[in-house]
């Protein structure tokens, strides 16, 4: 047991222990979970990407919400599909915070999202689409698994 | 220069005569500047004080079954505690008088006291979720009527006359021996048990009611609007934060002992003093509060409970407050409610148990279910 | 394997006291195959379960409504003073049975797998419905609810129910059973395998009148970093948390030993049985009926099964 | 806390409790709270009554009397009941008491067990409130004096000058409605 704790100690330093902040604001670091290759590769090399800039006027990434990533030294644009925060009732709640890239029209760069994502996502994506603007329903198209 | 004068102070009154009717004197309105104004402690002239010192009296035994077989003889048995009206019949009630008049827009008619006795939700029928305050009228009777001519209020407002009487409520009956002889005295036109809280209501005169007349919570018909008069929670001296909701200052960044506080309250130059009305720290709560416009969802006849919309009543649970019909303009009734109140002796047909407004889901009715949108 | 269970389920009702003994065996073998978990977990034994099952509540109706605490702890009030109302409290239980009486929530605990089938509006076929492992219940009256965990695609995800939600459908409980702990939170933290439950699971049925079975399963956390303090909350579901000798200390340091012998703490955490008995004597013949109309249901359904199959 | 507790069960107070412990100011913190209402309580379940700060017998009261209804639950067989007695009580003669003595007392009662007394302040002194706590059924004479000729007090004399006169009119009322009805049915 003492062995186990020098070793735990040892280990220890090198990681961060402090409890994961919740909200998405600047600077946190999400998960892709499409398979789009510049994901898939951030994914991989245990860079994911790190949110620089959140569409909205509050600063705090909500459900649905647009955001922009630094991936692999690029700028990208996702759609938050699943959040770590306590949700309202009925609304799934995640184990990850989980992004989907899409480009300026609103295409997803994937073809495929393998994990789960809320029904709800649905009605606040057609909301948020517009006629002219960017289309996001495309993304719901890719989903294969709703809870 | 004094010509002038004497011409100029002669077109004064001249303009003085061609102003309609009533001479207006404007009084300086107190504490209206005051964000937060303190209490008034005002006790009403007629009012005496309700309670005395009690002291040990060493009554024995035999003397305190006797007191309390009088007490009950005379008003009937105590409450069960669920909010019963007490079934006792005063021997000096009247009849309870005909409404004279139909309801017409602009009239106002009584309003009840009630209790705050706790919060649960409740579900719409589209499925959403909204808290209810649950308010029971407890024990209502009329006390007193004063008819315009004879209600003067010790804070006149301006020099219009009166057009509205005022009705005097009594809530909760208590026992005869907690209060002084001269405010039970108060009840003995009404004829029921000493109240412990009062309170006043401005009618107009169609609306009068015989003292002594008990109102139920069916005096609302769910879906109306209402005002709640309340003294909100009290939570003694508290600071900015908490009292204004000021945000603070930084943790940490070289900031000493100023974490909490408001910061700066005024610059110096040509007002160099703190304006009137600058929100510091002081007391918090123990005001009353007016909310207005509160939609009624649900009524129970039976232990006259009233549901109202939201959570945020002013004050504490087990707390009376004041409920009448909103002032809100655009939340009047357009049908009439029950003029001048809820009478069963004259209604017809007996009111439900339970009265429900449109849009609330019972809690007995079917799982909600959304149709598919057909295109 | 599910075609025995089915059968052994629906044929046991009929069969003697002696063949339900050897039925219940072979019933338990199921179950285990059923189960999600990895080969590595250790599954509890039939003596081990057996040993847990007397301390907790017999199943179904019991002759003490006291006993109603375990099973429907949301009819006891908040105990905290200041919100308490006699009225309010009636009136609260009234509308309970009323949502009761439409939609029948079946008896679950902390550690139980539910199936719970909501309308959705957003939903295509407006209903959606949800498998997964309470890992909480809180919130007393109309407000009570739990959280269901599951992991679906290898993506752990929980959702809030709010148990009297007029938008519930349908609440089943597909495998009753209780945990070591209140609550497991702590299943964040644990290996996938742990919370991974399939969705087209079938319900499993305890004979009528055993005992909630207690399932001592002990879970081994994921390495740090974690999401709460686990060392520090004594749990009892959880193999040995080893933590660094600073946090150890820390642990130690915050101890309150003191806090189990704290009557008066205790006391303003409960409701007091003699108010208890109050609450339960006005619910417990209702509840009782829909227990009753409940398991004649049950019994119809596994009835019907095999002639479906057949 | 939201949602009760339903591990344990307790019997109710018969007094009205304070909704938020008292923190009983000490400079080891809670630990230290608990120590003094050990000793508190022992000197109550040694004395049987004592004299004290308001404060401190507001809190010991509650104390006191969920240990006896405790003991009066579970019995000295009980290991759990035992440990807890032995936390509490800091000296062994007085767990033997509260089996021996306190639990046959205060079986049948339906009143709480203990009363609690205002008491005046000293003066000149600290100025804090102090009172009196006692167990019920102690074997010192009463605190609380009761006037022995209360009954040839001038309200006591009216009040059953009243009471006789309001008897017999009650009388008189049934015997008229007697008469009544006699003459009715002849």
């Amino acid at each position: 047991m003492a062995l186990r704790n020098t070793m735990m100690n040892f280990s220890s330093r090198a990681i961060h222990t402090s409890a994961i902040c919740n909200q998405i604001i600047k600077l946190t670091r999400l998960r892709v979970v499409d398979n789009s290759d510049i994901g898939k590769q951030a994914m991989v090399e245990g860079k994911p990407p790190k949110c620089i800039h959140i569409y909205n006027k509050i600063g705090v990434g909500y459900i649905g919400d647009k955001v922009l990533v630094a991936i692999k030294g690029e700028k990208k644009k996702g759609i938050l599909v699943g959040l770590k925060q306590n949700q309202k009732t009925k609304v799934p709640k995640f184990d990850s915070n989980n992004i989907v890239l899409i480009d300026d029209s609103g295409t997803p760069l994937g073809t495929r999202i393998h994990v789960p994502i809320p029904h709800i996502l649905r009605t606040i994506l057609k909301n948020k689409t517009h006629a002219k603007g960017a289309d996001y329903t495309k993304l719901i198209a890719i989903a294969t698994r709703f809870v | 220069m004094s010509l002038i004068l004497k011409t100029l102070t002669s077109i004064q009154s001249f303009s003085n005569l061609l102003k309609p009717g009533i001479e207006v004197t404007t009084l300086a309105k107190r504490g209206a500047k005051r964000l937060n104004p303190y209490p008034k402690k005002r006790h009403p002239g007629w009012l005496p004080r309700p309670t005395h010192v009690l002291y040990k009296d060493d009554i024995t035994p035999e003397n305190t079954k006797f007191i309390k077989e009088v007490v009950e003889t005379r008003f009937g048995k105590p409450d069960v505690g669920l909010g019963m009206q007490s079934k006792s019949i005063s021997p000096l009630r009247n009849e309870p008088i005909e409404p004279q008049t139909e309801w017409k827009e602009g009239m106002r008619r009584t309003g009840v006291i009630a209790k705050k006795i706790g919060v649960y939700p409740m579900w719409l029928k589209d499925g959403t979720k909204v808290l209810s305050t649950l308010l029971q009228v407890i024990d209502n009777h009329v006390i007193r009527y004063m008819s315009p001519e004879e209600y003067a209020p010790v804070i006149q407002r301006n020099n219009i006359r009166n057009r509205l009487g005022c009705l005097i409520v009594g809530a909760e009956s208590m026992d005869p021996q907690l209060f002084t002889k001269e405010y039970c005295g108060v009840f003995n036109e009404s004829g029921v048990l000493p109240k412990r809280m009062l309170g006043r209501f401005l009618i107009s005169p169609n609306a009068a009611l015989q003292p002594g007349t008990p109102l139920y919570a069916a005096h609302f018909k769910p879906g109306d609007y209402v005002d709640i008069r309340g003294k909100t929670i009290d939570r003694g001296f508290q600071g900015v934060m908490k009292r204004w909701g000021f945000k603070g200052m930084p943790a940490s960044h070289g900031v000493t002992k100023t974490h909490r506080r408001g910061g700066n309250i005024g610059s110096g130059g040509t007002k160099a003093r703190v304006m009137p009305g600058t929100k510091m720290p002081g007391h918090m709560g123990n005001r009353w509060r007016v909310f207005r416009g509160i939609r009624i969802l649900r009524i129970n006849t039976k232990y006259n409970v009233i549901w109202a919309l939201g959570p945020h009543i002013p004050g504490e649970t087990n707390s009376l407050l004041y409920m009448y019909d909103t002032v809100l303009p655009t939340r009047k009734p357009s049908t009439a409610p029950h003029f001048p109140t809820y009478l069963p002796s004259i209604q017809e047909n007996p009111v439900e148990e339970e009265l429900w407004a449109e849009d609330v889901h019972r809690f007995d009715d079917p799982c909600i279910e959304f149709i598919e949108e057909t295109k | 394997m599910h075609g025995a269970l089915k059968m052994s389920a629906a044929v046991g009702r009929v069969l003697s006291q002696q063949m339900r003994q050897s039925l219940k065996v072979l019933k338990s073998l199921a179950g285990k195959k059923n189960r999600c978990f990895s080969a590595s977990v250790p599954i509890p034994k039939e003596g081990s379960v057996s040993n847990n099952e007397q301390k907790s509540v017999n199943r179904g109706k019991s002759a003490d409504p006291l006993e109603c605490r375990f099973m429907y702890p949301e009819f006891l009030p908040d105990p905290k003073p200041e919100y308490r109302n006699s009225l309010r409290e009636k009136l609260e239980r009234a509308d309970m049975m009323a949502r009761r009486s439409k939609i029948d929530i079946p008896e679950f605990y902390v550690g139980s797998i539910l199936a719970v089938t909501v309308s959705d509006p957003h939903a295509p076929g407006k209903s959606n419905r949800f498998v997964g492992i309470c890992i909480k219940r809180s919130g007393c009256g109309l407000r009570a609810n739990f959280i269901l965990r599951n992991v679906v695609d290898n993506q752990g995800v929980e959702v809030l129910y709010e148990l009297y939600d007029p938008t519930i459908q349908k609440i089943d409980c597909l495998r009753l059973e209780k945990r070591l702990d209140n609550e497991l939170l702590y299943l964040r933290d644990a290996p996938e395998e742990y919370s991974t439950f399939s969705f087209d699971m079938e319900p499993e049925i305890i004979p009528e009148g055993t005992p909630v079975p207690v399932n001592d399963l002990k879970v081994t956390l994921k390495p740090q970093p974690w999401l709460e303090k686990w060392e520090r909350k004594d749990l009892k579901g959880v193999r040995d948390i080893v933590v660094n000798q600073k946090r150890e200390m820390k642990a130690k340091a915050a101890l309150k030993p003191w806090e189990k012998y704290d009557l008066m703490k205790i006391y303003r955490e409960t409701i007091p049985e003699e108010e208890q008995k109050e609450i339960f004597a006005e619910v417990y013949s209702d509840l009782h009926n829909l227990e009753i109309t409940r398991q004649k249901m049950k019994r119809q359904r596994t009835f019907i099964r095999p002639k479906k199959s057949g | 806390m939201n949602q009760a507790n339903v591990t344990h069960l307790v019997s109710k107070l018969k007094f009205n409790i304070r909704p938020t412990p008292r923190r009983l100011k000490n400079k080891d913190g809670p630990p230290g709270r608990v120590l003094k209402i050990q000793k508190t309580l022992t000197a109550l379940f040694e004395y049987e009554r004592i004299e004290l700060f308001y404060n401190r017998a507001d809190e010991v009261r509650g104390y006191a009397e969920r240990l006896i209804s405790e003991a009066i639950r579970r019995g000295p067989e009980d290991h759990e009941m035992m440990d807890l007695a032995n936390f509490w009580i800091i000296r062994k003669e007085f767990v033997h008491k509260l089996f021996k003595v306190y639990v046959p007392r205060y079986q049948d009662y339906s009143i709480a067990y203990t009363k609690l007394h205002k008491a005046p302040r000293l003066y000149p002194g600290i100025y804090y409130k102090r009172a009196v706590l006692e167990l019920r059924g102690n074997p010192y004479p009463s605190i609380e004096q009761r006037n022995a000729h209360s009954n040839v007090l001038l309200h006591n004399l009216l009040l059953s000058e009243a009471r006789k006169e309001y008897r017999m009119e009650k009388y008189k009322e049934i015997a008229e409605s007697m008469n009544e009805r006699e003459v009715t049915s002849q």
